[in-house]
């Protein structure tokens, strides 16, 4: 563990300050067997960039998310997140990152406290008890600190799904349809709670949610077959282009 | 049939028949001597077949086993290919030693089965890689099939030896035949000539077997493989 | 045991052998088969899209 | 350090769940002494001559029960995706095997600790207090044996259709050599065999231990990721 971390902190010095490239992706392939999962992906995302990515199931956008966060190894390209290759230096990545899923990845017989002190463990997080103290503050779950997570809502869940994601301080964070099963409601604390960390955190998120991912995302893509389809900055983006492509690939209708 | 398997194949019968012949008209019979009586043991030719089968299960069965290491270490599809090849050829030779050993244990002893280490490891072994194929069959993912199906030929490789080491740990004596022991062959001559022309036939077609196999699936998945790009047009 | 007794085991041991992979071959050589025929209808379709 | 630390956490926290909820200990246990009760009135007859079979009955008990805990070991993990989220951090893979390896083996030796007084009472055996250390020794050396294979194949098996059918049937046999062995090993203390034959299967079954501890080790990575 100090070994990853002198390493980060390396990179850290290394890389100049400002709007520099967090993930980057070139001409990454993905093959099972001889079956093409993604093809000659490239793009790149700038520090604090937010990436939506749209796409009928079966596109390739959770494999390509797994290759990010050093889950799945890629078969051609080269990929690199916060400056390191997930292949090469996984551990030292997966510090760096955490996941928001549409499952919590929470332990439901364990309070809110063990779960955030086990994953806290898992990471090597310093003064964890401190860090926890402030990220169920943040999450407003302080009250239910020693609650197990089984007697939750679905969207105290999620918010602590979210303190669980951020227990490490990860600058990269992937979300993989966080939306699906929240009411109205728990959508906007989670939206809310986005905004604030929203700064200094760089975002891939999967989503079916055309509105909310074009409200949130700084580039919008879509991925069909394992091949983009579109991808734009959010800044020019041109809508109906976007709606053509969306409703042929994703929607299949034609 | 491809070349190299139909000549593979060829080969391996003709020894195979070769073997035949030398058993049962070269290798003299086997005798034992209860009570000054000279008894000939003819049973005792099933052995020029029934261990050459079980020699050639475990060559297959170690082969899957080690392809299947390639394959986790290299992620090549073509290991895994192979690695499942040879364990569904080495579990078609465990099945004959099977039959083989049950009909020999009927001949020898008068009964049809006897729970001797050496049977008893070949109906856990037979379980075993049974359990591999159910396992393959139970994952749907094609990688994970894969993945899973190289990670099990592994253990039940190494399984292998574990469970004939603790065949003999029992106290009860065992009653099947030792011929090959730390010393050499107890055989000589004609009778292990006989022995050996057998086991080089098993092999060799057994291998024709395995090249049979892959063909196949490398042929399925083309198969596979067009029909997406196909779809995808 | 003696011939009279024992051939009859000797004769199934030698027979279920060949007949086991025979079986075998024969399979796998009926599925190959119907593999190439797949195979070359399928490329056929290839060729015609071009 | 920091790896002890995330072996000792995953432990933790396998045994606070375990806690809380009693399900698996309490299910496991019940389930030895009724098979207990099954088998006694099974072999009725037999149980005269208990110094003999009564290793082979414990140990079929304790077999089928280890695979009811390590059938619900993986299903925590996997149901609330939390396997994906132990696999997003940066543990080595061979030390979630450690971590969840040694709460198996935990849960399983507290059963057994109840459960062997239980056998001997039940079935009138009796054994010194000599033979009673080398006794346990034989149950927690085979323990290690089981905890590794199970959690191992668990791992493979929670990822099937079938899941909790698939672990038998790749369980069993590859456990049988460790079975004769702790059967000879237990039935020859029992029936009070020179100790030689013991420590021989003793040693056989240390060797399957460390086999199969270092093939989890190399395998774990495989088994656990894509």
């Amino acid at each position: 563990m100090p070994k990853q971390m002198a390493e980060l902190l390396k990179h850290e010095k290394q890389s100049p300050t400002g709007a520099q490239t967090e993930i980057e992706v070139a001409g990454l392939s993905k093959y099972f067997g001889k079956r093409k999962v993604l093809t000659k992906i490239s793009f790149e995302l700038e520090k604090g960039g937010f990436l939506s990515l749209f796409g009928p199931n079966g596109a390739g956008k959770t494999t390509l998310v797994k290759i990010l966060s050093t889950l799945v190894a890629p078969s051609e390209g080269t990929v690199s997140v916060a400056g390191l290759d997930p292949y090469k230096n996984s551990a030292a990545i997966r510090a760096k990152i955490g996941l928001i899923s549409h499952s919590p990845l929470l332990y439901l017989d364990l309070s809110a406290e063990e779960n955030l002190k086990f994953y806290g463990a898992m990471y090597g997080v310093d003064n964890l008890d401190a860090r926890i103290d402030e990220l169920l503050e943040q999450v407003e779950l302080d009250h239910r600190r020693y609650d197990l997570v089984r007697t939750f809502s679905k969207g105290m869940t999620q918010r602590l799904a979210i303190a669980r994601a951020l227990l490490h301080r990860p600058s990269v964070l992937f979300l993989d349809e966080p939306h699906t099963g929240l009411d109205p409601h728990a959508v906007d604390i989670f939206e809310s709670l986005l905004d604030t960390i929203r700064q200094d955190h760089t975002f891939v998120m999967i989503t079916h949610n055309i509105e909310r991912g074009l409200a949130l995302c700084s580039k919008a893509m879509i991925l069909y077959n394992g091949q983009i389809a579109f991808y734009q900055n959010k800044a020019d983006l041109d809508k109906d282009m976007f709606n053509e492509i969306y409703r042929q690939k994703v929607k299949g209708e034609h | 049939m491809k070349k190299s398997s139909l000549i593979l194949a060829s080969a391996g019968a003709l020894l195979l028949m070769a073997g035949v012949y030398l058993a049962f008209f070269v290798a003299p019979d086997a005798v034992v001597r209860i009570d000054d009586r000279e008894l000939v043991r003819y049973s005792q030719k099933i052995f020029y077949f029934h261990v050459p089968v079980a020699e050639t299960s475990f060559v297959f069965l170690l082969l899957g086993g080690l392809f299947g290491a390639m394959y986790l270490g290299t992620r090549k599809r073509s290991y895994e290919q192979m690695s499942y090849a040879a364990v569904e050829v080495g579990f078609i030779f465990v099945l004959l030693v099977m039959i083989t050993g049950v009909l020999w244990t009927r001949a020898d002893w008068g009964v049809w089965w006897e729970w001797e280490p050496r049977l008893t490891t070949f109906l856990v072994l037979t379980l075993m890689y049974s359990g591999y194929f159910v396992l393959r069959s139970s994952v749907q993912e094609e990688s994970a099939k894969a993945r899973f199906g190289a990670i099990f030929s592994i253990i039940a490789a190494v399984n292998v030896p574990l469970t004939f080491v603790a065949g003999r740990l029992d106290s009860l004596k065992p009653v099947h035949p030792t011929v090959f022991t730390l010393q050499g062959a107890s055989m000589e001559g004609p009778m292990l000539a006989a022995f050996l022309v057998s086991m080089f036939g098993m092999l060799l077609f057994a291998t024709s077997l395995y090249i049979m196999r892959l063909d196949l699936l490398r042929a399925r998945e083309d198969i596979e493989y067009l029909k997406e790009e196909l779809e995808v047009g | 045991m003696e011939f009279q007794e024992a051939w009859p085991y000797v004769v199934g041991v030698y027979m279920s052998i060949w007949a086991v992979l025979l079986i075998y071959v024969v399979v796998l050589q009926k599925k190959l088969a119907a593999v190439k025929r797949e195979l070359a209808s399928l490329s056929k379709a290839v060729e015609r899209k071009g | 350090m920091a790896a002890g630390k995330q072996v000792f956490a995953i432990v933790k926290k396998d045994v606070l769940a375990e806690l809380r909820t009693k399900e698996m200990v309490i299910a496991m246990l019940l389930f030895v002494i009724l098979a207990m009760v099954v088998f006694s009135q099974a072999f009725g007859v037999i149980l005269n001559d208990l110094d003999r079979v009564g290793g082979g009955l414990l140990w079929v008990a304790f077999l089928f029960m280890s695979m009811l805990g390590l059938n619900r070991s993986f299903v925590h993990e996997k149901d609330e995706g939390c396997l994906e989220g132990l696999l997003m951090s940066p543990i080595d893979r061979p030390l979630i095997f450690f971590g969840k390896m040694l709460g198996n083996l935990l849960f399983l030796s507290i059963v057994e600790l109840f459960a062997v007084p239980i056998f001997f009472v039940l079935f009138r055996l009796e054994l010194g207090a000599s033979m009673a250390g080398i006794f346990l020794a034989t149950i927690f050396l085979s323990n290690v044996g089981i905890a590794s294979v199970g959690t191992l194949l668990s791992t493979i098996s929670i990822n099937t259709k079938t899941r909790d059918l698939m672990l038998p049937i790749l369980f069993l046999p590859v456990i049988i050599p460790l079975l004769i062995a702790a059967v000879s090993a237990t039935g020859g203390i029992m029936s009070g065999e020179e100790l030689t034959e013991v420590y021989r299967s003793m040693r056989f079954i240390a060797v399957y231990d460390i086999i199969f501890l270092l093939v989890a080790y190399a395998l774990y990575d495989y088994v656990i990721s894509e």
